[in-house]
């Protein structure tokens, strides 16, 4: 299923890894590896731990068992694994005191310190949120928060995207400006992992995704 | 020293520490009972009667051991978090939160027993006295360890916080302590309890260790019963408690 | 590397300016509670002399305690505080910035509103002057051993009481000397062991409390 | 040692026995109330454990017969 692994280009690995919620394990245990390149889309019936999981691999909650690994290295404590990926989780991580151009900045100077101011404008541009820059982030609707936080992705320049339903909210024509941008981030040799309720439409970006299905751990089918 | 290191190993595994637990809860149940029961009777018949207090002093006999127990079982809640923090040591955890609930009983006794007994000596119910101030605070410091412990949902991020709150806690009741003595010293002069210090009589003295030994048994007692109970509830889904619960019924 | 502690103080002290609630709540709070005393006992000079000290100090400790509460949360809710991790500057320097912003603004104006309450109080000059120097060293100390509860209380529902009922025992000894030098100088007595040991809490709780904090928050992302 | 002045406690008797009485309280409790919990959760397993083989036997034949 994934491409020849070449062992120099770090890649992600998940080996056998279950989640508890309150000491119930949520899923079977899922095991893939995610190589240059290569997008992995989780599915999974409501509930059944894609978010749990997503915020393991970021190393948030530790895995009940199994291992998570980066550069063949555990990613508890390891710092390369951190600055080689980047996080949209369920919060889009603007602060609402804010508005869209200073959250942006803000960003910009927390991950390259040196960076100059000029290229917001036309990354805001890009995602056609150029009208919102002044706007405070509370104002922004549901949608453009969610592109406000594609930005500030494209702004990490990380290897590794770690996204959690990243489509929520956002209109058909965002979504294929979205997709876009995943197409140009996997051409570039990056890596995403994504949960998303409903199909990828980009037909270039279909080409390089491998499915991941998790199960609801159930103790009596476990039995038969 | 190997065996230590492996008796500890062995106190890691939920299962070992139920067997080690049930083996030990009646050794230690009978032993603190005696010795409990010695203390008393040697402390109410036994010793002489104070001759400035009378016999009023008797209820030291209750009130010193409790108060250096709820010292006492703080350190050894300090010392599990820190073990499990350090070690992520499950059993370290359960320990912790086990000895919350007897710590915090002792220490209510402690206040308790220390203001009836300040009615006949100081004549009023309640004293700003430096022991019982900083026994108060030791109370509220239980109380935030249990309340914080039961209002997470998730066991796993409970445990963690409140190990973090035992060692700030820990490294502030010395602090507690002294300023609360300076502060007492300060304001009223140091009303000592005549009867607490060991120029005692030795007849009066020798009932104190025993009882205190006797309660720190005790302790040992209901921290297994409530960790064994803990273990089992955690444990719950495990094969090992299945299969004892199955040939626990054939017995 | 400081630069990013300088540069996260400078964000959190807008944040705070942006949202005044947070700093002029705590502040009313404070004068509230001041002048409440007087109405509750009587407005006797000698009697509001003596527990003068206290009173304030009473109200510093609460104070604060209202404003310890929001200080990680808006970020913890918006999500900023989980991409940290993401980056080089670790969580203790983003607790350290957060607990320096809410000192600069929420215990500093009132040491600076302490000589207005303390007048009210009919404390002397040299008690006015104490009362300060007491707050100035002992408010870091409450601002940092709060900040541990804080951490340690954020993804709670009922958090800002569990808050008060964690911290308040950790506030004893800051309020004895404090409260106590404002009373031994009304005596004429000399104050320099309580400002060495205030000085001495400050330091120690400085060096000591942004790592629990940072563990407390780290903790409090694993949901 | 006759025990009317035993009892009497040399007349601190209202402030000796309640706070032995009250010590003795807690202590017994603290050991009485873990022993019944134990029990309790002992007997609560059993019948967990006998409810899951019921549906685990009722499962199993189910699957087998059609």
């Amino acid at each position: 299923m994934s491409p020849t692994i070449d062992s120099t280009i770090p890649d992600l690995q998940v080996i056998n890894a279950v989640v508890t919620r309150s000491d119930l394990e949520l899923f079977e245990p899922v095991s893939f590896n995610c190589t240059r390149g290569q997008v992995i889309h989780m599915v999974g019936q409501n509930g059944v731990g894609k978010t749990t999981l997503m915020r393991s691999i970021c190393g948030f909650r530790v895995l009940h068992s199994g291992q998570i690994l980066w550069d063949n290295k555990d990613i508890e404590k390891n710092k390369n694994f951190y600055l080689n990926s980047a996080y949209l989780g369920h919060r889009d991580a603007h602060s609402p005191l804010q508005t869209a151009w200073e959250s942006l900045h803000f960003y910009q100077q927390l991950y390259t310190p040196g960076a100059n101011k000029g290229d917001i404008d036309p990354l805001l541009n890009k995602l056609d949120l150029l009208a919102q820059a002044d706007v405070s982030v509370d104002h922004l609707s549901f949608g453009q928060k969610r592109k406000l936080a594609i930005a500030r992705l494209l702004l990490s320049e990380r290897k590794l995207w770690l996204l959690d339903e990243p489509f929520s909210g956002v209109d058909r024509a965002g979504r294929e400006l979205i997709e876009n941008i995943f197409v140009q981030h996997i051409s570039s040799m990056g890596m995403i992992v994504l949960t998303n309720h409903g199909r990828l439409q980009n037909s270039q970006l279909l080409g390089c995704v491998s499915e991941l299905e998790l199960f609801q751990h159930n103790i009596m089918l476990k039995e038969l | 020293m190997n065996v230590l290191l492996k008796f500890y190993h062995r106190l890691g595994s939920p299962r070992e520490f139920y067997k080690i637990s049930s083996a030990l809860i009646p050794w230690l149940g009978w032993t603190s009972l005696i010795l409990i029961l010695l203390a008393s009777y040697l402390g109410l018949v036994v010793a002489p009667s104070d001759y400035q207090q009378g016999d009023s002093y008797r209820i030291i006999y209750v009130h010193v051991p409790s108060a250096w127990l709820s010292m006492f079982i703080y350190v050894v809640l300090a010392v599990s978090a820190a073990i499990g923090l350090i070690w992520r040591m499950k059993m370290a955890y359960v320990i912790m939160i086990c000895s919350a609930a007897p710590g915090a009983w002792f220490t209510m006794v402690a206040l308790i027993t220390g203001s009836l007994w300040g009615k006949p000596m100081w004549g009023t119910w309640w004293e700003w006295d430096a022991r019982l101030t900083s026994e108060l605070l030791l109370m509220f410091l239980y109380i935030g360890i249990i309340a914080l412990y039961n209002s997470f949902d998730e066991r796993r991020v409970a445990e963690k916080s409140t190990a973090i709150l035992a060692i700030v806690g820990v490294i502030n009741v010395p602090i507690i302590h002294y300023s609360v003595e300076w502060w007492n010293t300060l304001h009223q002069g140091s009303t000592v309890m005549r009867a607490d210090g060991p120029a005692m009589d030795v007849r009066m003295l020798w009932p104190l260790l025993i009882m205190a030994f006797g309660f720190n048994l005790y302790y040992g007692l209901t921290l297994m019963q409530r960790a064994r109970n803990q273990v089992l509830v955690q444990e719950a889904r495990s094969s090992w408690v299945q299969s004892l619960v199955t040939e626990r019924e054939q017995q | 590397m400081t630069s990013t502690l300088y540069r996260l103080f400078l964000r959190d002290c807008k944040h705070h300016l942006r949202k005044q609630s947070d700093i002029l709540n705590p502040l009313c709070f404070f004068v509230i509670i001041c002048s409440l005393f007087p109405l509750g006992l009587s407005a006797d000079r000698e009697l509001l002399n003596t527990i003068g000290g206290g009173v304030i100090w009473v109200s510093v400790l609460l104070s604060m305690m209202m404003g310890l509460n929001q200080i990680f949360r808006d970020d913890y809710e918006a999500g900023v505080l989980e991409q940290f991790l993401f980056t080089h500057t670790t969580l203790t320097q983003v607790a350290l910035a957060k607990i320096a912003a809410f000192w600069c603004l929420s215990a500093l104006p009132m040491i600076i509103l302490a000589p207005v309450m303390g007048t009210a109080y009919h404390l002397n000059g040299d008690q006015i002057l104490v009362l300060m120097m007491g707050l100035t060293l002992g408010t870091p100390t409450l601002a940092l051993l709060g900040s541990i509860g804080a951490a340690l209380t954020l993804n709670l529902k009922n958090g800002g009481v569990l808050l008060a009922i964690l911290i308040l025992p950790l506030f004893a000894p800051v309020l004895i000397f404090g409260a106590g030098m404002v009373s031994a100088v009304g005596m004429g007595l000399p104050v320099n062991a309580q400002l060495s040991l205030l000085g001495a809490l400050m330091f120690g709780s400085l060096s000591l409390a942004p790592f629990a904090t940072s563990f407390a928050l780290k903790n409090s992302l694993d949901y | 040692m006759n025990f009317a002045d035993f009892f009497a406690m040399g007349g601190y008797a209202w402030y000796v026995w309640p706070s032995w009485l009250l010590t003795a309280f807690i202590l017994l409790w603290n050991v009485i109330a873990p022993q019944r919990k134990h029990r309790q959760l002992l007997q609560q397993l059993r019948t967990q454990t006998k409810r899951e083989h019921l549906k685990r036997a009722r499962q199993s034949n189910r699957s087998q017969s059609p």
